[in-house]
């Protein structure tokens, strides 16, 4: 808990400097507000204006706060103009994909270092399929698998997971390489298989590198169920909240829906580094 | 001995490694013979290609000429049947497991039952005088407890054959006294046939029946000495004039070998 | 059906030639080879099934259709490539894994910074996109500035990440000898650190090749002048014209595979020594 | 019951309503129906989800339709429950825009998926270059919001009567800081919300019969939204899964769009469709008139 | 002797690592003096606190008890004067520098000019037999080569002090007894204080004019031997009597050791 001080104060400067720049941006509306009304501002109206507007081009923090307050304690979890309740929609998509993706990954990974004709064909192809913008394919996923009478969630988890099986896949490929020629060529003596060098060796040695990229992963999950919650029409979600708030100008919204899907990526890259010092500590590599 | 089975034989064994500038030949036109119960020390200068000779054995490294069979069949089919442990030149620990937990990778491997497994740990960390280490991890201990838990550990699944890279390189004299009487014990009571690569003349005249002397650059064998020891040795036979006699000529051979440069 | 036929074969014919590649001798040609065989397979069995179930265009055009939109549109694709690419995923790309990297320095130097600056950052660096988008068009206006912001949000994170981790990667033994010559920090970092860290930063860097790519297009969903990848995609598909669409995503998976490549050529270089380069 | 689904072109709001109400009031249950209704967002073409078998009926707007049928897609219009077009586009006063002649030198935001295609063939009529040229005007794209109106990055943008216009009103402008360009009194608009559905659906009786008694029931659903607008824009409320909406908002929609679905019986105006397709064809959105784009059939039916 | 300069001394060191089972008492009430110019051996069995004690010198880890001085000052700052050139047990070259580059990084750091830095290598690559490997990169090399390598590295930059963690263990004989005499050779002309430690009874009587025999856990100081042997020494001096009595005691006196274990 030493970690408190610092990050109080890292974050009481960001404050500061959010303040200041919801001065700075929403300034010209204060003014053509005045202008309109023939009046001139002081410097003191102003700021106060610029921290307190309707439709903010940045929001003030305490602004944001009070939605999220509002949006969060005051209203019960099942409601839909709750924010837990819609957090708790892009987790479970989050989740499921980032389990599903992570998968993938390392099924690919392993694929990839024990497969020469893996290794060779398969690498390109899935760098490839990462540049394709998942924006524009999302809705014709999710048009597809509609048809076919999937809807709801594993929509959404499909498309997380496309997003974050790449970080895995990458990381993984590199992890499970590393351990040297000297540890390989032991195993080679007790003529081990392949899947015994994989589960003694190559796994354990990949650890550092399999953490690091789950925190990315989890990330990209995190994206991609907001994105996959987009185009399903604004049902539900922080996706949805964003969109909404977008397309009513809602500032406040989508600021508050951001900082939640933050928070939700913060707390699950905060576990998975948990998880990530409690194993290597067992494995006595930290 | 000639009479009894040859279980390795090279020959004409060729080995160039391509570098970054320019091949290195680190094997040049070996051939050898090593039967079943033999004992042979492989001595030479740094970087003569013991190693390499060993690695080719295991089937670690594939040789550019020439061919090397054990029991008979490629040294692929032998590593595949299990037929011999190999002690590296470094330690090579996993990190992320105990020094039990090291020693008990290969049984895992080989599928050895786990009751089994615990026993011959115990008893192979005895024999290395590890006995109290088995739950550190690798980096709490010493350089040289370190390489005692990796001869262990090819102890621990008694294959037929040893191939051992300067096992007892980072030991003091007495512990390396008492692991060269174990050793020579484990040979006499189980037959097993040993090629092992050390620096130390004694240490070599003192365990072998074979001792292969190499020269560098590219690796060749400068000299086979066949010992006429008894193979029963007490520790005391250090002192013999045959003994030092034979230390004498392996001496001499390494010289030579250095000489030639 | 004879169609599907079509892609069966191809399928068949295509993973088998690729089995016999992987058995060759490791060369330059094959592993140049192997993954074209692939596309190709993937790619005629695309245009099989795509035909053979007679699938509606404007649902997925056959590459075939693809590729003559691609013949026809080349100066379209030109012009928006480089609003897109170079202009909007390039420059934010360096400056995005720049300010990670020194970032993670200052991270790594300074033990208040890396509990105060490390949670807070990932937090910051957790905002997704698609909600970051719209406020950076709105604070950088429709230009190419606003995509180079939202992609140096997108690489910053997973470099930050690795960044971190690959400065910790050096040994025990490593950093002792350093001690033993007194070397100060930044000599520390410059002669060991930084170069043990290298295969965790390209991972970084390759990470971000193709983040910084979508980051750049699906930026300009939310705001861009009439030009770019993006714009393109996001009002073709309003026109149904998927072939269009399509195009601009080949064009988007040739760019970034080239990016990555480029990345991995020079991590190849850079990090020989790494085992996982070696075997 | 039957079940039919319904693919909107937007986010659950009033221009929907119709539709809510009927399914609320049981109109749809009356007629024998099981009617679910999939919200729209942007990226969603309804026509792909009409043609991957998401949906048997949607709402579109006419260009669109003209434009995705020309592409392949069979389309066709089954009814018309707009009368009227909603578009148009908001000036503000302080950038000097007064009239049509004024444009030179502005730029000019709007929403593109097809909707900058009458904004296009006025611009054409008018003899401006849209390129940002000497003399002519700049078109931006912009999102679907207002925002870049408010913060002035444009100085014209597309608004519905219904909707963005009353953001900018909330936003703290008075109609008298704005200036209206409406698509109806420029001649320049197209139909907006009809109901689509394709061929294939057409040619099966029992679907014509379905589709029929969708119609029937959406329209009565519409003339009650009419005429009871705080209800209407209640069960729209209920309806909308984001917790997102306003009341406010939500009635002074219903009230506006009550303006653009009055006098129609769902029967699509050809006068109207020829109208709109030839404004679409001037914009280049399609090259060709469009020949079987709707059909009386389904509304014929209904209406008996 | 004991009226010179006194480089590095111990008092009351104590020294306990924490592990996850127990805490591992590696140093218990430590004293010893060396002075300018001595040439020190650590001998003892493995895992008796050799190195551990060497890196409490070197600042590589710090003293749960006692205190030690390094030229009389502690040694966090002789480290920094970088009063003292360290040889660990293994090897530990960077994998992304060649060899020469390895042996260049102290001179490097330590801002010595590239032409010297080159003059540098070149000589002291010369001295451990390894011209022509510059280029090379580590895992090119076997481990002896290797070891030498990282030998080199330490000499390079000509510190007062040598702290060297059994630098020949990988070395066969002829090598080995070259690099003792260069080493001696260098010791004499230099006036380096050099700390040793070995496994080897003949290395240590031979370099050292004070030898220490250590006994395992907790490591203590059994026995300090001061040799009686001229500096100067030829590699025949080691069959003379007094060269095997010395030998003698220090064999003794790691045989006490090893009983009390
Ligand atoms: N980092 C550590 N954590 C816990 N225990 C340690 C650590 N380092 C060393 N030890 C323990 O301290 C004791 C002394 O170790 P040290 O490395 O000093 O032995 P040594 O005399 O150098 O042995 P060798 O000749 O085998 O190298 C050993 O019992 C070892 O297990
Ligand atoms: N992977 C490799 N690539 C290139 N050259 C190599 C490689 N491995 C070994 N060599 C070279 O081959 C020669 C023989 O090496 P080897 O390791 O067999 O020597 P060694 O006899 O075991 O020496 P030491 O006693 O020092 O361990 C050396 O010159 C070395 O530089
Ligand atoms: C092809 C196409 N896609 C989406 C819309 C968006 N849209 C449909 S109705 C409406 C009014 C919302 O208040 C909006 C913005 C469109 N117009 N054209
Ligand atoms: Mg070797
Ligand atoms: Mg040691």
């Amino acid at each position: 808990m030493r970690n408190i001080i610092p990050v109080l104060t890292v974050v009481g400067l960001l404050i500061v400097v959010w303040y200041g720049a919801a001065v700075a941006l929403n300034a010209q509306w204060a003014r053509d507000v005045a202008a309109r009304a023939d009046k001139t501002l002081t410097f003191s109206e102003l700021v106060a204006d610029t921290w307190s507007q309707e439709k903010p081009k940045l929001p003030a923090p305490h602004q944001v706060g009070a939605e999220l307050w509002k949006t969060t304690v005051e209203k019960k979890v099942t409601s839909k103009r709750s924010l837990i309740y819609h957090t708790w929609v892009t987790f479970s998509a989050t989740f499921l994909g980032f389990v599903m993706g992570t998968a993938l990954g390392t099924l690919l990974a392993v694929g990839i270092v024990f497969n020469r004709t893996m290794d060779m064909s398969v690498m390109p192809w899935v760098i490839a399929s990462q540049t394709i913008p998942i924006l524009a394919i999302a809705p014709m996923i999710i048009v597809v698998l509609n048809a076919v009478g999937l809807s709801g969630l594993l929509p959404k988890a499909i498309i997380s997971m496309y997003l974050s099986f790449f970080p895995v896949v990458v990381g993984m490929v590199k992890g499970l390489r590393s351990p040297d020629q000297m540890q390989l060529d032991q195993m080679r003596t007790w003529n081990a298989s392949g899947w015994q060098t994989f589960w003694k060796l190559r796994l354990p040695s990949s650890m550092p590198y399999f953490f690091t990229s789950l925190k990315v992963g989890v990330a990209a999950s995190l994206v991609g169920a907001i994105v996959g919650e987009m185009p399903t029409g604004a049902v539900a979600g922080l996706g949805a909240r964003l969109l909404a708030g977008s397309y009513y100008g809602q500032t406040v919204q989508i600021w508050s829906a951001l900082l939640m899907a933050a928070a939700l990526a913060a707390a699950m890259v905060g576990l998975i580094g948990l998880v990530q010092r409690l194993t290597l500590k067992r494995m006595g590599m930290a | 001995m000639n009479d009894s089975q040859s279980v390795i034989s090279a020959s004409n064994l060729d080995l160039t490694f391509q570098t970054n500038d320019g091949p290195v030949h680190a094997l040049k036109d070996v051939n050898l013979e090593i039967h079943k119960g033999d004992f042979v020390s492989f001595i030479g200068p740094s970087g003569c290609g013991k190693t390499t000779f060993l690695r080719v054995m295991a089937d670690l490294e594939q040789p550019t000429g020439g061919s090397v069979t054990i029991n008979g069949v490629s040294p692929e089919e032998a590593r595949k049947s299990r037929a011999y442990g190999y002690v590296f030149q470094a330690a090579g620990l996993y990190p992320w497991r105990t020094i039990g937990g090291n020693i008990r990778l290969p049984l895992e491997i080989m599928g050895v039952p786990r009751a089994e497994q615990d026993q011959r740990v115990k008893r192979v960390l005895d024999l290395v005088e590890l006995s109290g280490f088995e739950k550190k991890f690798p980096w709490q201990l010493s350089g040289g407890m370190q390489q005692r838990a990796s001869i262990a550990r090819a102890l621990s699944f008694d294959a037929d054959i040893l191939l051992m890279d300067e096992p007892f390189g980072a030991l003091d004299e007495i512990v390396r006294d008492h692991l060269n009487e174990q050793l020579l014990k484990l040979w006499a009571r189980t037959e097993k046939t040993i090629a092992f690569v050390t620096h130390s003349i004694p240490e070599a005249v003192y365990l072998s029946t074979k001792i292969v002397v190499m020269s560098p650059r590219p690796g060749r064998i400068a000299d086979v000495i066949e010992s006429p020891l008894p193979r029963e040795r007490p520790l005391e036979i250090r002192e013999t004039p045959e003994f030092l006699e034979i230390a004498h000529r392996v001496r001499e051979g390494l010289r030579a070998g250095h000489g030639g440069d | 059906m004879g169609w599907v036929l079509f892609a069966i074969v191809a399928w068949v014919a295509g993973l088998s030639l690729n089995v016999w590649l992987a058995r060759q001798r490791p060369s330059r040609g094959a592993s140049l080879a192997a993954p074209l065989v692939f596309g190709i397979t993937l790619i005629a069995v695309w245009e099989g099934v795509v035909r053979g179930f007679e699938i509606n265009q404007v649902l997925l055009p056959a590459p075939s259709v693809i590729a003559a939109r691609m013949a026809t549109s080349l100066d379209i694709l030109w012009i928006d490539f480089v609003q897109t690419v170079i202009k909007g995923a390039l420059s934010g790309y360096i400056i995005g894994c720049g300010a990670a990297f020194l970032t993670a320095l200052a991270i790594d130097r300074f033990p208040f910074l890396q509990r105060g600056l490390l949670p807070v950052g990932n937090f910051v660096a957790a905002l997704p996109i698609i909600g970051m988008a719209p406020i950076m068009v709105m604070w950088f206006g429709f230009g190419w500035q606003s995509k180079a912001a939202i992609v140096v949000v997108m690489v910053f994170f997973p470099m930050l990440v690795n960044t971190v981790q690959g400065l910790q990667a050096s040994d025990a033994m490593q950093r002792d000898l350093m001690r033993t010559y007194a070397a100060g920090y930044w000599r520390t970092l410059v002669k060991l650190r930084l170069p043990a860290a290298m295969p965790f930063v390209f991972n970084g860097l390759k990470i971000g090749t193709t983040l910084a790519l979508i980051g750049a297009i699906v930026a300009e969903f939310f705001g861009s002048p009439v030009l770019g990848m993006g714009f393109r995609i996001s009002t073709s598909v309003g026109q149904l014209a998927l072939d269009l669409v399509w195009a601009e995503i080949v064009v988007a998976a040739i760019a970034g595979s080239a990016f990555y490549g480029i990345m991995a050529l020079i991590e190849g270089r850079v990090t020989f020594w790494h085992p996982s380069q070696r075997n | 019951a039957d079940d039919l689904t319904l693919q909107l072109k937007w986010v659950t709001q009033a221009q929907f309503a119709g539709y809510y109400v009927a399914k609320d009031k049981g109109f749809y249950e009356e007629e024998g129906l099981d009617v679910t209704i999939k919200p729209g967002g942007p990226d969603i073409a309804p026509v792909q989800v009409l043609l991957g078998g998401g949906a048997d009926v949607m709402v579109d707007w006419l260009p669109s339709a003209l434009a995705a049928r020309e592409k392949g897609a069979p389309i066709v219009n089954i009814a018309q429950p707009f009368a009227k077009s909603g578009l148009m586009l908001t000036c503000l006063k302080e950038h000097g825009i007064e009239s049509p002649e004024d444009f030179p030198g502005h730029t000019l935001g709007t929403w593109f998926f097809g909707n900058e295609i009458p904004l296009m063939s006025w611009m054409g009529k008018l003899g401006y270059p849209t390129d940002g040229s000497e003399g002519g005007v700049t078109i931006q794209k912009i999102n679907f919001n207002v925002d870049p109106l408010l913060q002035k990055q444009v100085e014209c943008a597309t608004t519905m009567t219904y909707n963005e216009y009353w953001q900018v009103i909330d936003a703290g402008l008075t109609p008298e800081d704005l200036v209206v360009f409406k698509y109806e009194d420029e001649g320049i608009s197209t139909l907006e919300d009809g109901l689509y559905t394709t061929e294939e659906n057409l040619k099966d009786p029992e679907m014509v019969d379905k589709l029929a008694r969708f119609v029937r029931a959406s329209m009565k659903g519409w003339k009650y939204a009419e005429e009871n607008v705080e209800e209407a824009a209640e069960i729209v409320l209920e309806n909308d899964q984001t917790g997102a909406q306003t009341e406010k908002h939500q009635t002074r929609m219903m009230g506006e769009i009550a303006k653009l679905t009055e006098g129609s019986d769902g029967r699509l105006d050809e006068a109207a469709f020829d109208r709109s397709a030839t404004i679409t064809m001037e914009g280049g959105m399609i090259t060709k008139a469009p020949e079987g784009a709707w059909t009386h059939d389904v509304t014929d039916k209904a209406l008996q």
